[in-house]
């Protein structure tokens, strides 16, 4: 039965997906897509994917739409019309898909236990975590551990992107006609006149903040981790700016601290890393950080996640303030 | 029990959808949008009973809280676009 | 049901190539970037359509339960990372058209190429 | 026993009446004429939905961690609904979407 509200649910997740790349209206388009990531994250927790889910709701439900909000604001809103030759890519695209479908016809089933990716490491993760590292979720073990190494990488890419975007908005605008604009709008205020909404939202801003918290530490044992509870506070603090105007926001966190909580973050990653090291041991090996092999992990699983969740903070808000910056989101 | 309620939900998401496709304006989208991130919470709180792991209901809960923030900026879209609509027709442009 | 179990496959294929189709065939950078969003997604659903074991639960242990079937742990860790990367390079893509439409005052393709050649 | 078939038919009743009231909140967010009055309809259906169906599960789960967890899940989406309904319903004023016209014919995504 959960197989068929999969079927459902993968079906309306291809409608959406045809709609978005129909449209000319890209607020529309935008919408499309909140309503496909809201899909997309009910589909993963079809599929046992609970971490998965969690990560795609903290990010899809809020701050994704904000961006492209934000970006659209300062392009345009409508796609021109041109009558661009459709029938090339659409034959392209036609004939790839028909060849994908006819290479599926070798995959393994869904679900089918004897796949071989259920063959090779999995099960030693399964069977190995409580005796190594004894937490009970696995994903987290996974990744902060067994494969600390890549989540040290990603934690990097995140970090990179950030100093991108702030690099790209160094940059002063050189369309004359767009920051006079600017000059003339009023200083970000927010939404401070729309008083239910403000209401509610500055009640909801400690809860989300809360539940960061929750999703942060209790990460070892249920779905949660750095990068949903780096997401979940950057949403909160995205909620006080659009509610109470950017500059308000930048005054609880200044873009100065924001670079040094991106900087932070992945530093204290790396600085696990090497304390590892130093005691004698492997890079990333945290069982050398207690006495105890298994204190020793915890410890090292709790450090890098709050490295995790600090530095995907930092890269999320900063993100966001340099678009707002840019022209008031 | 359980499975009336999901399949109720499932056909409202494509209810919504519906809804979402045919507009006419962008607040018609923005509700059903609206109206789908209620139901997600609905359908994961739903599921995680009948998957007889109620431990995963934070996933509900993270939607519930943070599904309010894509219509606030919405709703600052709008407001930013109406201002600076006025401060270009008072330029004289447009 | 045997051709069940492959419709996930197939939706993989099909969003990945709307999402393709989107960078291919549209013009405007922004729908392009929507695209790729779509065709990251893609990969995703295809990643965690694989960690999926019939009768199988999340793999997070449960005490006091020792024969539960658990699904499999490591593309799901795969792609948790891959999401937050995901949208911080869309974030970085969309600075650079924002930047695009600052210099040149458009993000369709086609004039943007006009521009350059003059 | 009798107890608990109670309380089970009690969570039964909330569920199905909750499930229909949901279907009738997507039901009138798509048939009704125009932008506002979809909205009333999606907003108060959706609430008193969400409420039937939660507090159905919460007979379902008993006293425990969930259904703590639910009651706060209640709460927020009791919270964020109609706040969300407000916002948007300001948004569309301000952008100009008229509440006395009958049908939507001039608000076109062009708006």
């Amino acid at each position: 039965m959960t197989t068929l509200f999969g079927v459902f649910m993968l079906t309306l997740l291809v409608i959406t997906a045809l709609a978005i790349v129909r449209t000319s209206h890209l607020f529309a388009a935008v919408i499309l897509t909140s309503i496909f990531s809201l899909l997309m994250a009910a589909n993963f927790f079809l599929l046992d994917a609970a971490d998965v889910a969690l990560t795609e709701a903290a990010i899809g439900a809020g701050i994704s739409t904000v961006l492209f909000l934000g970006a659209l604001a300062l392009t345009a809103e409508h796609e021109r019309v041109t009558t661009v030759k459709r029938l090339l890519p659409l034959s392209v695209v036609t004939v790839t898909t028909l060849i994908m479908i006819y290479a599926t016809f070798d995959k393994p089933r869904f679900g089918d236990p004897e796949a071989p990716v259920h063959q090779h490491v999995a099960p030693w993760y399964l069977e190995k975590t409580p005796e190594y590292i004894d937490i009970p979720n696995v994903v987290t073990a996974v990744l902060g551990s067994f494969r600390g190494y890549d989540t040290f990488g990603e934690v990097f890419v995140v970090f990179t992107a950030g100093i991108g975007v702030m690099f790209l908005f160094s940059a002063r605008p050189g369309n004359r006609k767009n920051s006079q604009r600017q000059a003339t709008a009023e200083p970000g205020q927010g939404l401070r006149h729309y008083l239910v909404p403000r209401v509610v939202g500055r009640l909801l801003i400690p809860f989300i903040l809360l539940f960061g918290l929750y999703v942060q530490f209790h990460g070892e044992y249920g779905p949660g981790g750095g990068f949903q509870a780096g997401a979940i506070v950057a949403a909160a603090i995205i909620l006080y700016a659009l509610l109470e105007g950017e500059t308000q926001a930048l005054r609880a966190l200044p873009l100065s601290a924001l670079t040094v909580l991106m900087a932070g973050g992945a530093l204290l990653f790396g600085g696990v890393g090497i304390a590892g090291m130093l005691l004698g041991s492997n890079f990333l090996d945290y069982s050398v950080l207690a006495a105890d092999p298994i204190a020793g992990q915890h410890l090292g699983l709790l450090l890098i996640e709050a490295g995790v969740g600090i530095t995907v903070t930092g890269v999320l808000l900063s993100v966001f303030h340099a678009f707002a910056a840019r022209g008031r989101v | 029990m359980y499975y009336v309620v999901t399949i109720a939900t499932l056909v409202t998401m494509a209810l919504a959808l519906t809804r979402a496709f045919l507009g006419p304006s962008i607040y018609d989208r923005v509700l059903a949008a609206n109206m789908f991130g209620t139901k997600t919470v609905l359908l994961l709180s739903v599921i995680a009973f009948l998957y007889g792991r109620p431990d995963f209901l934070d996933l509900a809960l993270a939607y519930a809280l943070i599904n309010f923030i894509g219509v606030l900026a919405v709703l600052e879209f709008i407001r930013l676009r109406a201002q600076s609509e006025q401060t270009d027709r008072s330029d004289g442009g447009l | 049901m045997e051709l069940l179990g492959l419709y996930h496959y197939w939706v993989f294929a099909v969003l990945l190539m709307i999402g393709f189709y989107a960078v291919i065939a549209k013009p405007n950078l922004f729908k392009k970037l929507i695209g790729l969003s779509i065709f990251q997604s893609a990969v995703f659903l295809l990643y965690i359509t694989m960690d999926k074991v019939e009768g199988g639960t999340a793999p997070i242990l449960q005490d006091g339960v020792s024969d539960t079937l658990y699904s499999n742990p490591l593309p799901q860790v795969l792609i948790l990372t891959a999401i937050v990367v995901g949208i911080a390079t869309t974030a970085l893509g969309l600075g650079i058209v924002v930047r695009i439409k600052e210099e040149y005052g458009t993000i369709e393709e086609h004039e943007i190429q006009e521009i350059d050649r003059q | 026993m009798t107890m608990t078939l109670l309380v089970d038919i009690a969570s039964w009743i909330l569920l199905s009446l909750g499930g229909v009231l949901i279907f009738t909140g997507g039901l009138g967010a798509l048939r009704m004429p125009n932008l506002y009055t979809r909205m009333h309809a999606a907003s108060l259906a959706d609430t008193m939905g969400a409420m039937l169906v939660i507090a159905g599960i919460m007979l379902q789960a008993g006293a425990s961690l969930a259904t703590l967890k639910l009651a706060a899940i209640l709460l927020f989406l009791l919270l964020t609904g109609p706040a969300a309904s407000n916002a948007l319903a300001s948004a569309a004023l301000l952008a100009g979407v008229r509440p006395d016209q009958a049908t939507d014919s001039t608000a076109e995504d062009s708006k």
